[in-house]
């Protein structure tokens, strides 16, 4: 099963390029079907294990040292969704047929990146899993028709260039000081507190921060979200960097750190430091993307700042605000996707009284919006409510505290947003603005739902979880 | 070629500072998009050397030597794929002046 | 040793070349011969495998891809040339005595994690390893070409699909 | 079907939330207001129906102590009982005033939502499940306020902030609850107020607090009152938002905590209502808009309710739950009034009204019953929960009582401006035509005046049936069984009609001295207030009334200057040294890779660093 995961995709590549040309419009529906397979494979992972018969000979020929649990399974489950709303976003965005079907195709290969990610046990191949996932992504950026693509993905670069460095130092570190560059030898290599080993460590959590946006690291994700063109940032927002930064850091603090000082306290403080950092920058933003940018920074330092929290509650926490996260961010990028293509710009000081033209488009953004910043009974109340309760185990008041207040400057900008663009005044400019079609708003009202029936169903959806052992 | 090897970690680590000073201050320090390429060529080299210093320090060259080659084929994709970002700059902006890499702000 | 230690320095030389020279093509060419160093380091180290892929991957296909990105942008006049030239120097040149004072620094310092390893020393052929225990590894290799050769196709086509 | 009663009770409107929202707004738009006032009198006959009985159900929910816990005991089923009633008549209030409106659709859903969650938050037995009850209603009421006129949204995010500030230290608090009892499940927790606990303490009460809004977190309603739908206020601020904080308030100082005459919360409970009491009411007295008068008072009369709960005594408590019922009729019918009144005039500012008591004679009607019920006239139910108060007060120091007395005595005088300005005095030529509200209208107002009639003479009916059963043992012994009939305590009895008296004596002078007696609509300023003392010192007099209005006047222009700056803390402030927070970080960011570069090595650097100085400190 968790080789299908890799090599069905990139043979799906290599085989939609032996399609004829002409039949290139149904490669977007092929990469969609791959996607929704990839979803339907992790929920039923949850309650069966899929064993195909073919299989083992194949998976031991091929020798790949992979394993799936809970947080891999959660992954695999938020690349499925995320990648089939961003393929329907590029469905109505993308102009010509040989847009969607590159886009498609470098989907599939980013995907099998992360797929990669979500299952491996060695720290050199996550990198390269990691780096798999970016330069698909650089070239996802820059295949756009936006003014500043080649500044997004070159910033993105500048700063993948310096993550790669850190990570390949750090697993020199790792070669002097450990017995092998896995995770389990990283861990025990940690646990004999080898000065060499923890400078390996924070070298590659420092890479990871990089990739994952964490304050100081950041530069580079508010002008890759906004420049990027619009189903790029969906898929790049709700799962690209997820995957190579902060799902990375959730694995490593699973099976390396294991809540060991100064692993923990790293986390914590980089995680306090972003959550603020990035509210407070998105409080003011003018363009609609950058503020979802800004705050996608905020609520990845929330997972972060998690893994700093008891354990195991933590690691829950943390994979659950990472679901919810990738749901509602993916699916405000769709919504911003839409006032974008009916109203040709993203300024929201140009925007005002859209509810009533765009009445599906502001509901699904409020629900995102407030499952955001936290309120019941939407998805992500729980996880936020989870993360302080894990803080509040490990006795981290004062982290705790500075989760509870940020959620106030998140429910701030969150409140701006929808004043500037969906109350307020109409303006006359856009009196004749119209609802976004149906292949817009389908992904935006999915995902909505995702988020509103994780809230209210949130306690059986936690049982499945608790039973799958996250 | 018989040269002696040295056994210390910190001559290693030495050059390996050096060489990734200068990428870095290569990088940053120009205004050409190519020279920052070449920059970041360096810091690879500088990377590399630091693994295999670090294979053949800890007696493990297979393992150093099978990172390498899989970083240096990441680092000719990584490299291409800045090269064509490169033109796609000089294209659009027809300069390679890195003031076209700073417009996006705040 | 003296010896190996002279070949660092050149390498180190031979990078200062490279980000400090004036024209693309000599930085190109300074790249190409620092990392043919490098392959002899590495080659002197016992790593032959490695060794070979950075000699002719990144000597000479990266100095190819160099070289043609910078014959592909045209040069810039005369004039603009000396007065970048100029500014360049302002920003360039504490470059070597920053690495002349990093150098002496850090061979003064002896810190504490000058290391005697006690790993047990040779761990096979690097061949068999790398296709015995690593083939995850191979498989992201192909994986990452793959999307370099999608990145060709977008990135260097880009003038067929938008005129700007 | 024990779960299911409970579970309907929040299910139900919840459901007939989302039907409204479901709804074709165009083919029936009174589709919206009926189902509301369906779906509402559902949860009334649940209310009657459950009242009798104590149903509990709990069903394991995520673990680690959060449980989906409901109970329903005495105190819950009469809480649950008021806010059907008031759910269900405002509701068909505002069938008639909010059914034209565009946003009708939106109100109603956002009535029921309301409806649900408060059901919720009484019910619940756990304190995870009742805050998330309890921030859904924060949800709610900012959209309310957001679905009313011109600009709320302002107000909508004033209203936002405070109240989710207070509800932060809710949260806190009941983290610090739970931690300190080791279980969520609020029926089991019984902490003694020392220490932690007092602090845990304080920190719920103020979430309560801002829920009541008592002082300072207050400065949200007086706003509220201009911009939102009336009937909102009728519903929100004026009643649910009341019986839910006071209702949080007594179950933590009677159940949750321990709550004794001798612990040192007492006298601060106590200090709050009363500063709650006096300053609200200065303020209020100085206003010269019908609605957002009776917002002051609505936060003057929490003070009260605090003020009888802080002193612990059985005679305290009842008087404090007393007055909440009664505050909760009278506050309602008056915020009707006041939406009645603008219906017809289209305006609330009295200086443009006058005389309407001719043209609106059962909104007047209506209007005295209710104001007299607040003064404290008896034999009105204010009177009765009033005098238990005092009661309470008196016992506990005289200070206390005083400064309750005193808000008695500025409350019969803001009334009786009020009264005299709005429904006697000359009408205005404008006003002539001015009708009486339509009978959908009135009918709740009538029911609530008419209520404050029976809990006023029957007051053994609420008393015993009611509110007494709330404090269980603590009852025994206590007043022989029963604080139900006139007051015993004579002397008491004798100063508040002393006071009323006053009150009258005063508003007559003022009348005569400024208005000369004919101008009634001008007499607004005559109440303590500026102009009339600056007419007074025209003529030179050096009398007590000069004094006395010069001192209440500048108190009371101080006060709200005072109240103003608190505002500012909230709406300024925060929101300015934010913004200035926001706009250096972006001036930071400049665009230039290099810098981000840096930051980001400077950042591993300082990483690396700090992993050597714990793990290579040893070395």
């Amino acid at each position: 099963m968790s080789a299908l995961l890799l090599l069905v995709p990139f043979v799906a590549v290599v085989l939609l390029y032996l399609l004829p040309k002409r039949a290139r419009a149904a490669g977007l529906w092929i990469a969609f079907g791959i996607l929704a397979l990839e979803a339907a494979a992790a929920v039923l992972d949850r309650f069966a294990t899929i064993d195909v018969g073919l299989l083992a000979p194949l998976e031991k020929l091929l020798g790949f040292h992979l394993t799936t649990d809970g947080l891999s399974g959660l992954l695999i489950l938020c690349t499925g969704l995320v990648g089939m709303a961003a393929l329907l976003v590029a469905r109505r965005t993308l102009e010509s047929v040989n847009e969607r079907f590159l886009f498609a195709n470098l989907v599939l290969v980013a995907v099998v990146g992360i797929n990669g990610i979500a299952m491996v046990r060695d720290l050199f191949s996550l990198y390269i899993f990691v780096e798999v996932t970016a330069v698909a992504t650089f070239i996802l950026i820059a295949a756009g028709r936006g003014d500043h693509v080649f500044e997004g993905a070159w910033k993105y670069i500048f700063l993948s260039v310096v993550a790669s460095v850190l990570m390949l130092t750090s697993l020199g570190f790792f070669l002097l000081s450990t017995d092998g560059i896995t995770l389990d030898a990283a861990r025990t290599g940690l646990a004999a507190n080898a000065p060499l080993a923890w400078i390996a460590m924070a070298l590659f959590l420092c890479g990871l921060f990089v990739k994952g946006a964490m304050v100081p690291f950041h530069g580079w994700l508010a002008d890759a979200y906004t420049a990027a063109p619009a189903p790029v940032s969906v898929f790049m927002a709700g799962i690209v960097t997820k995957a190579s930064g902060i799902f990375a850091l959730l694995r490593i603090a699973q099976s390396t750190l294991g809540g060991a000082t100064p692993g923990r306290e790293i986390l914590l403080v980089v995680g306090a430091v972003t959550i603020v950092v990035g509210a407070f920058l998105a409080l003011t933003q003018t363009n609609f993307k950058r503020m979802l940018a800004y705050s996608s920074i905020s609520q990845m330092g929330y997972i972060v700042l998690a893994l700093g929290g008891d354990l195991h509650l933590g690691i829950l926490a943390a994979g659950l605000h990472f679901f919810n996260h990738a749901i509602s961010k993916s699916q405000l990028f769709a919504n911003a996707a839409a006032i974008e293509r009916q109203l040709g710009t993203l300024d929201m000081d140009e925007m005002g009284g859209l509810g009533a033209r765009m009445p599906v488009t502001a509901g699904t953004t409020a629900v995102a919006s407030l499952s955001i910043a936290g309120l019941p009974p939407l998805a992500g109340f729980w996880s936020k409510l989870l993360i302080v309760l894990a803080l509040w185990n490990a006795k981290e008041y004062a982290f705790a505290a500075v989760a509870i207040l940020a959620s106030l400057v998140t429910l701030a900008y969150f409140l701006s947003l929808q004043r500037k663009v969906f109350f307020g005044k109409p303006v006359d400019k856009w009196s004749g603005a119209r609802e976004a079609s149906a292949g817009l708003l389908v992904p935006a009202v999915a995902l909505a739902l995702i988020t509103i029936a994780l809230g209210v169903g949130f306690p059986f959806a936690l049982r499945i979880l608790l039973g799958g052992g996250a | 070629m018989a040269i002696e090897m040295p056994q210390s970690f910190w001559l290693y680590f030495t050059f390996f500072v050096l060489l990734l000073v200068d990428g870095l201050w290569c990088m940053l320090a120009t205004r050409n998009l190519v020279r920052i390429l070449i920059g970041l060529e360096i810091l690879m080299k500088s990377v590399t050397f630091f693994l295999i210093a670090a294979g053949y320090l800890s007696g493990r060259m297979a393992l150093a030597q099978a990172l390498v080659v899989t970083v240096i084929v990441i680092e000719v994709v990584v490299v291409v794929v800045v090269a064509g970002i490169i033109l796609g700059f000089y294209r659009k902006h027809d300069s390679l002046d890195v003031g076209n890499t700073r417009r996006m702000k705040g | 040793m003296i010896w190996f230690t002279l070949l660092l320095v050149v390498l180190v030389l031979a990078a200062l070349w490279a980000s400090m020279t004036t024209t693309l093509l000599r930085a190109t060419l300074g790249l190409a011969l620092a990392s043919a160093l490098l392959s002899v380091v590495m080659f002197s180290m016992g790593a032959t495998l490695a060794a070979v892929l950075e000699l002719s991957v990144c000597a000479g296909l990266i100095s190819v891809v160099l070289v043609s990105v910078a014959s592909l942008t045209r040069p810039r006049s005369i004039q603009e040339e000396i007065a970048s030239r100029r500014s360049r120097l302002r920003r360039i040149w504490p470059l070597p005595l920053v690495l002349i004072a990093a150098g002496v620094a850090l061979s003064f310092v002896h810190a504490p994690v000058d290391i005697v390893l006690h790993l047990p020393k040779g761990d096979g052929d690097v061949r068999t390893l790398l296709w015995s225990m690593r083939q995850l590894d191979l498989f992201g290799q192909i994986l990452i070409l793959l999307a370099g050769a999608l990145g060709v196709l977008v990135l260097f086509r880009k003038e067929a699909k938008d005129g700007d | 079907m024990t779960p299911l009663v409970l579970i309907l009770a929040i299910a139900v409107p919840a459901a007939a939330g989302l039907l409204v929202l479901l709804l074709p707004s165009r083919r029936a738009p009174w589709a919206p207001a009926v189902l509301a006032a369906l779906a509402c009198a559902f949860e009334l006959a649940l209310a009657v129906y459950a009242f009798p009985h104590d149903f509990a159900f709990a069903w394991s929910w995520m673990g680690f102590g959060a449980e989906f816990a409901l109970k329903l005991s005495r105190f819950s089923a009469f809480i649950l009982l008021g806010i059907a009633t008031f759910s269900f008549l405002v509701t068909a209030y505002s069938a008639v005033s909010m059914a034209k409106a565009p946003s009708s659709r939106r109100f109603h859903a956002w009535v029921l939502f309301t409806v649900a969650l408060s059901a919720g938050a009484v019910l619940a037995d756990n304190l995870i499940l009742f805050l998330v009850f309890w921030e859904g209603l924060l949800l709610t009421l900012f959209a309310m306020i957001a679905a009313g006129k011109t600009r709320p949204f302002a107000t909508a995010v004033k209203a936002f902030v405070i109240v989710g500030l207070t509800d932060l230290a809710l949260m806190f608090g009941v983290m610090l609850t739970g931690h300190l009892a080791g279980t969520l499940s609020m029926s089991a927790i019984r902490l003694p107020l020392d220490g932690l606990g007092a602090v845990a303490f304080l920190l719920l009460m103020i979430g309560a607090m801002g829920k009541a809004g008592a002082m300072p977190f207050h400065s949200w309603i007086p706003d509220a009152a201009i911009d939102a739908p009336l009937p909102f206020m009728a519903l929100l601020p004026g009643s649910l938002e009341k019986l839910l904080g006071i209702y949080f308030l007594a179950r933590i100082s009677l159940d949750l905590f321990v709550l004794t005459p001798e612990s040192w919360v007492s006298p601060v409970l106590m200090g709050i209502g009363a500063a709650t009491i006096l300053l609200a009411v200065l303020m209020a007295l100085v206003q010269k808009d019908y609605k957002k008068l009776l917002a002051y008072h609505a936060i003057s009369q929490v003070g009260y309710m605090i003020l009888g709960i802080g002193t612990a005594l059985p005679v305290g408590i009842v008087g404090g739950l007393f007055h909440m019922v009664n505050n909760a009729i009278y506050k309602s019918s008056l915020f009707l009034s006041a939406g009645a009144v603008e219906k017809e005039t289209g305006t609330t500012d009295l200086h443009e009204l006058g005389g309407l008591g001719r043209s609106m004679p059962i909104t007047t009607v209506c209007f005295l019953i209710a104001a007299a019920s607040i003064s404290g006239v008896p034999p009105f139910n204010g009177f009765f929960s009033k005098e238990l108060v005092y009661d309470g007060a008196l016992e506990r120091g005289w200070i206390f009582y005083a400064i309750a007395l005193a808000g008695s005595f500025f409350t019969a005088a803001s009334f009786l401006k009020l009264g005299h300005a709005a429904f006697f005095g000359k009408q205005t030529d404008a006003k002539r035509t001015v009708k009486e509200a339509p009978w959908p209208m009135l009918l709740p107002m009538i029911v609530l005046a008419g209520l404050c009639i029976v809990f006023g003479v029957a007051n053994s009916l609420p008393l015993e049936r009611l509110i007494q059963p709330v404090l269980g043992t603590a009852m025994e012994g206590a007043h022989g069984g029963t604080f139900a009939g006139f007051p015993t305590n004579m002397m008491l009895v004798g100063l508040t009609a002393g006071v009323l008296a006053l009150a009258v004596a005063n508003h007559a002078f003022g009348v005569h001295r400024t208005g000369k007696g004919i101008g009634a609509v001008d007499h607004i300023h005559h109440a303590p207030g500026l102009s009339s003392v600056y007419k007074l010192q025209a003529t030179g007099a050096l009398d007590p009334y000069r004094m006395l209005g010069g001192v209440v006047g500048m108190a009371s222009k101080g006060l709200y200057a005072l109240d103003r700056a608190i505002d500012w803390v909230y709406s300024g402030l925060a929101a300015q040294s934010a913004l200035a927070a926001s706009w250096v970080l972006r001036k930071a960011h400049n665009g230039n890779v290099n810098r981000y570069v840096l930051w980001a090595l400077a950042g591993a650097a300082a990483v690396v660093l700090a992993v050597l100085a714990v793990v290579g400190g040893g070395r």
